[in-house]
């Protein structure tokens, strides 16, 4: 066991640059630290200029998505030791404009997110007093593993098509959309429909499946995409030899 | 243009979003902000696992669920808030059913319940050991719909405005671009979650500063009951992750280095093959961390190089049910500890997880100054007493995050208008956050105050604390926050000045710390989370009171008490195990599983 | 109400051609490409062939192959084109020629299938 | 939406980084994507050579055997052996791709995708026995 390991961390400082740039630093590798543990000891003990976020450590709450290696990761769910003797490159993730150091802009996601209508769509809400809607665990099951989504951003940055053409509506959102799609409560589907049939929409998609092999919580995007295509297919289908039907 | 609104959320968690929900759906016409420093999916709340406490089963009732809230706080819970909340509890969580929170289901599809800890019932709602999560997502994809919630992202809330005597909004940063603003407002609610991070070892993740603890306190208002720290009795050694208290509910046994179930020492029951509600490692989360202390005097712990532990045993619940109920449980084991409980023992210790005191409000969320609100774990109502029950804090922010938010949007609505003082004292804070902070060349690092400050409390603060070690801590705060003045900023740039934000969030910790720590000095007896060793009995002649502190900005805090509200169940002695007042042995039924494999 | 968009009716021949071909292609592949050339296998003799041509379902069956393997092609090799060389501004003149081209094989195929004598 | 305010469209440069032309060649995966992609190729030129060959037929039994010869040569047949590979590579993963796209539930219960796939193959399967059958069994 190395007792330290050399962290290369890309820099962006907008005010003074104006590509990216590397600094090195040496820092202790003990077998129970994340690349996060990393990156904090060089905030606190080295160099308090460098910006990430992050927040619960415990891969959950989505915020320390970055680029090790070349591979998008959620750092704090990312052992240094995977890495053997070094050196580790961070990086921000790919596909987002970079706001400053290893920071990302993640509002183009924020406002596609809005546009599926990631939200109960019901023509009549059941009054409270009537209790809950039932939903059998194999009705659960339908939609659970998209709703696992922590939205992390890791497909974006994995998405090639993403990159190539920002107006993709993206992994995440097609996953988040079919998590209620799916939803045995949800009456939206054709809502949703207008804005994922779109071209930028689940059309867009090449099925490259990066998504689904980079995403931490097993959530398979690409999955999800693939469904929607055939559902959305067959609606289309449907609707064209049946305009009026039911 | 300095943006306006009618109320401005400072938070976008768990309770922050309820709040703007309710806001919206009281009149849509009131514009509300939820200014939040991280995106609001990123809060706290999306860590909480086990689940949500509310009455749904017939054999439950408002009743039960009131005394094991009113007991389990030891006494110190405002009943009428208590009975507010269980009141409100399952229509809350109802009404996030209806949003579409996945909650785990029986067989026949109607909402699943499990058991936990201090409660006498089943009544803990989950959505699989993720329940915090799917809350928080389910809450911020529902606010999504709201065209007058507006939201701002990444933007750090550094003072309150006030002036004639009322709230008029914040000051804020916005991190993207280091723009410095006020945001006026008619209301403001404060949503910021827990302090967790004064301590060094905690559950609460990076961002629970007690920012808003240490807003409200600066303001002038009194925060209450800070002397109650929770523990929560099993956390992962190193990372402090919590290991839910779902995995002791399900059946799970804590062991000490011998093997043998120690809580059996503690007056907490004898042990049985299944849980017990109420009994044994169904037991309150204060009696299980202190009996934790115990065996470590005892020397029946197991040393690591991450300190003392004891083992959670999980592994005669099979891997079938471990993997149904609580799989974060074993994903967290395997990732961050490199075990599988299905066949391992879990190192665990306790560990910070939650502050039941904070900002003084009523049962409606006000404080104690016109305009301003506070719910969630930053408020202090108080339900929780001396002690919380674990899954009574996801109801908690729902029901307060609602109650908050309705009083909030009535008080709006009045129209006060925003006097042009306050814009004065958004230039003031302009000034001293570009000025002072970022051109000032200090010696100490913020990391170096942190820890020691971090050390400080869980030397004088931690699970027992006496008369000696509190004064001794106040000294050593005192110490600290002198040489917080002189301290050193590098970075000059304006977009995303995280350690600008750093040493912002330091110096809201340490008023907060040392509201602990006086908090805990005057508090001469032993109650729940709060244990003197120098005052081991409780006394309810004297301490049957909240503590109120109020910050003095120049001298010694100053601590006031405020009687407990009664109203049903007189102070008794708490006992849990066998001996439980007009109680047989109770089985959690069919050994804890609810027949639905749905998570 | 869905706007009409041609992209699940190209999307839906695509995955037909997709299937159809994974499933024919390899064997016929495997026989005419290589077992009867190198001799492996003795190639069926012209009267069979042509019986077996004549009959109308082979013909179906060929046709349902070739149209949607040709749009298959057409709409991959799009995308391909899109995403590999980055030329997206050229999008509809490669919808033309792909998608066009896809047209005419069919065509000539329907042509060629309908002539067998 | 925090967009709605004018402050969050404030910002200094931020760093863009366009994907560059040859992304396809910095990744394992994504060069497997695009091999995969140009498959489609050898598709299409399958069509094209199946249709000569039903001219050929269709023109007489000499047409038939230049065909033959045709295919014998060199060049062809190192086409088609590559066409072969791509082949194998489109099928097996349009194969592995296509239970994703469809989920199918026997009487209320979702079956596994790992059925699904092994159907696909059982289908490959008997569609060349079928084709074997016709042309060279009966």
């Amino acid at each position: 066991m190395r007792d330290s390991i050399t962290l290369q961390v890309a820099r962006y400082r907008p005010e003074q640059e104006s590509e990216a740039t590397f600094d090195e630093h040496e820092v202790p590798c003990p077998k129970e630290w994340v690349v996060l543990d990393g990156l904090n000891h060089i905030k606190d003990r080295i160099d308090g200029t460098l910006s990430y976020r992050w927040s619960c450590r415990m891969g959950i709450c989505g915020s320390c998505g970055m680029t090790v290696n070349g591979e998008p990761k959620l750092t704090c769910a990312t052992f240094l030791s995977e890495y053997g003797r070094g050196p580790v490159r961070v990086e921000p993730l790919r596909n987002f404009p970079v706001i400053r150091d290893l920071i990302v802009d993640m509002g183009d996601f924020m406002r596609k997110l809005v546009r599926v209508k990631p939200w109960i769509v019901r023509q009549a809400e059941k009054p409270l007093s009537e209790g809950e809607y039932r939903q059998t665990p194999e009705e659960l099951d339908d939609y659970k593993q998209f709703s696992m989504c922590i939205t992390c951003m890791l497909c974006y940055a994995a998405c090639p098509i993403y990159g190539l053409d920002p107006k993709f509506i993206g992994p995440a959102a097609i996953a988040l959309a079919q998590r209620y799609n799916l939803d045995s409560r949800d009456e939206g589907a054709s809502e949703r429909m207008e804005v994922l049939s779109e071209h930028e929409g689940i059309w867009g998609c090449t099925f490259v499946g990066e998504c689904t092999k980079v995403c931490p919580k097993h959530v398979d995007p690409a999955g999800a995409i693939q469904r929607y295509k055939l559902t959305a297919a067959v609606e289309s289908m449907k609707s064209f030899f049946m305009p009026r039907g039911a | 243009m300095t943006p306006s609104h009618d109320v401005v959320l400072v938070g976008g968690g768990g309770a922050g979003l309820r709040a703007a929900i309710a806001i919206a759906e009281t009149n849509s016409k009131l514009s509300v902000a939820v200014v939040s420093k991280v995106y609001p999916m990123r809060s706290h709340t999306v860590s909480a696992e086990g689940g949500a406490a509310g009455v749904i089963s017939p054999d439950d009732s408002l009743d039960e669920h009131a005394y094991d809230t009113i007991s389990g706080g030891d006494w110190l819970c405002d009943q009428d808030a208590v009975e507010a909340f269980v009141k409100e509890a399952p229509q809350e969580l109802l009404r996030l059913e209806h949003w579409g929170c996945p909650w785990s289901r029986e067989t026949d599809g109607r909402i699943a319940v499990r058991p936990f800890g201090g409660m006498k019932k089943m009544r803990t709602w989950f959505a699989a050991d993720k329940t915090g999560f799917h809350m928080l997502h389910t809450l911020f994809q529902t606010s999504l719909k709201y065209a007058s919630v507006a939201r701002y992202d990444e933007w750090f809330v550094t003072r309150l405005l006030v002036d004639e005597g009322r709230v008029q909004g914040v000051v804020a940063i916005d991190l993207k671009s280091g723009r410095i603003d006020a945001i006026t407002a008619r209301a403001v609610i404060l949503c910021t979650g827990g302090c967790g991070r004064v301590f060094p070892f905690t559950t609460n993740a990076a961002i629970k500063n007690g920012d808003g603890m240490a807003l409200a306190y600066r303001a002038g208002v009194p925060l209450k009951d800070m002397e109650f720290v929770q523990y929560h009795p099993t956390g992962l050694p190193f990372t402090g992750i919590l290991i839910t208290e779902a995995a002791r509910s399900e059946g799970g046994y804590l062991v000490n280095k011998d093997g043998y179930r120690y809580l059996q020492d503690y007056a907490l029951g004898k042990p049985q093959p299944q849980p017990v509600f109420r009994t044994m490692e169904l037991g309150p989360r204060d009696r299980l961390s202190q009996a934790f202390m115990k065996e470590l005097e005892k020397g029946r712990t197991i040393d690591t190089p991450y300190g003392p532990v004891v083992h959670l045993d999980l592994r005669h619940l099979g891997q079938k049910k471990i993997s149904a109920k609580i799989p974060f449980v074993r994903e967290l084991c395997l990732k961050y500890q490199n075990l599988d409980p299905v066949k391992d023992l879990i190192p665990v210790r306790p560990v910070v997880h939650y502050m039941m005191g904070g900002v003084h409000t009523d049962i409606n969320g006000a404080t104690l100054l016109p305009g301003l609100y506070a719910a969630g774990e930053v408020a202090c109502v108080s339900i929780n007493g001396a002690n919380r029950l674990g899954s009574n804090s996801l109801p908690e922010l729902l029901v307060f995050g609602t109650r908050a938010g309705r009083t909030a949007a009535e008080y709006a609505s009045l129209g006060l208008e925003v006097t042009s003082r306050v814009l004065a004292q958004s230039d003031d804070e302009r000034r001293r956050l570009e000025g002072e902070l970022l051109n000032h060349k200090g010696r100490e690092r913020i990391a170096d105050l942190r820890d020691e400050m971090q050390k400080t409390m869980e030397e004088s603060a931690g699970i027992y604390r006496s008369g000696a070690s509190l004064a001794r801590g106040v000294e050593r705060l005192r110490g600290i926050q002198e040489r917080s003045s002189d301290i050193a900023i590098e970075d000059q740039s304006k977009t995303f000045n995280t350690e600008r934000t750093a040493a912002l969030e330091l110096s809201f910790m340490l008023d907060v710390a040392e509201a602990i720590v006086t908090s805990a000095l005057h508090r001469e007896e032993s109650r729940g989370a709060h244990q003197r060793t120098d005052f081991p009995k409780r006394d309810d002649q004297r301490f049957l009171s909240h503590s109120l502190i109020y910050r003095n900005l120049d001298g010694p805090s100053r601590v006031e008490y405020l009687p407990v509200t009664m109203t049903r169940w007189p102070p008794a002695e708490r006992v849990y195990g066998e001996a439980a007042p007009n109680e047989g042995q109770h089985h959690v039924a069919g050994s804890a599983l609810p027949s639905g494999t749905g998570v | 109400m869905i706007k009409r968009h041609p992209e699940p009716l190209l999307w839906m021949l695509f995955s037909a051609g997709g299937v159809v071909s994974a499933l024919l292609m390899p064997i016929l592949l495997v026989l005419f490409g290589l077992a009867f050339p190198l001799g492996w296998l003795q190639p069926p003799s012209y009267e069979h062939l042509l019986a077996v041509l004549r009959n109308p379902l082979t013909r179906l069956v060929l046709f349902g192959l070739c149209m949607p393997s040709l749009f298959h092609w057409a709409h991959r090799f799009r995308h391909t084109l899109y995403d590999g060389l980055q030329i997206k501004h050229l999008n509809e003149v490669i919808a033309v020629i792909c998608y066009g081209g896809a047209i005419v094989g069919s065509a000539a195929a329907a042509y060629l299938l309908w002539h067998v004598p | 939406m925090g967009q709605r305010h004018a402050y969050t469209e404030y910002h200094p440069r931020w760093l863009r980084r366009p994907v560059s032309t040859y992304w396809w060649l910095q990744k394992r995966s994504y060069f497997a994507f695009i091999l995969r992609e140009a498959s489609c190729i050898f598709v299409a030129w399958f069509v094209v050579y199946l249709l000569m060959l039903v001219r050929a037929v269709s023109e007489g039994e000499m047409s038939y055997r230049q065909f033959l010869s045709w295919s014998a040569s060199p060049l062809i047949l190192l086409v088609n052996l590559v066409s072969l590979l791509f082949i194998v590579l489109h099928a097996i993963t349009f194969f592995e791709a296509a239970p994703r796209a469809m989920v199918v539930h026997v009487g209320g219960r979702r079956v596994p995708n790992g059925f699904v796939g092994a159907a696909h193959y059982l289908g490959l399967l008997a569609a060349s026995v079928i084709v074997v059958w016709i042309l060279l069994g009966a």
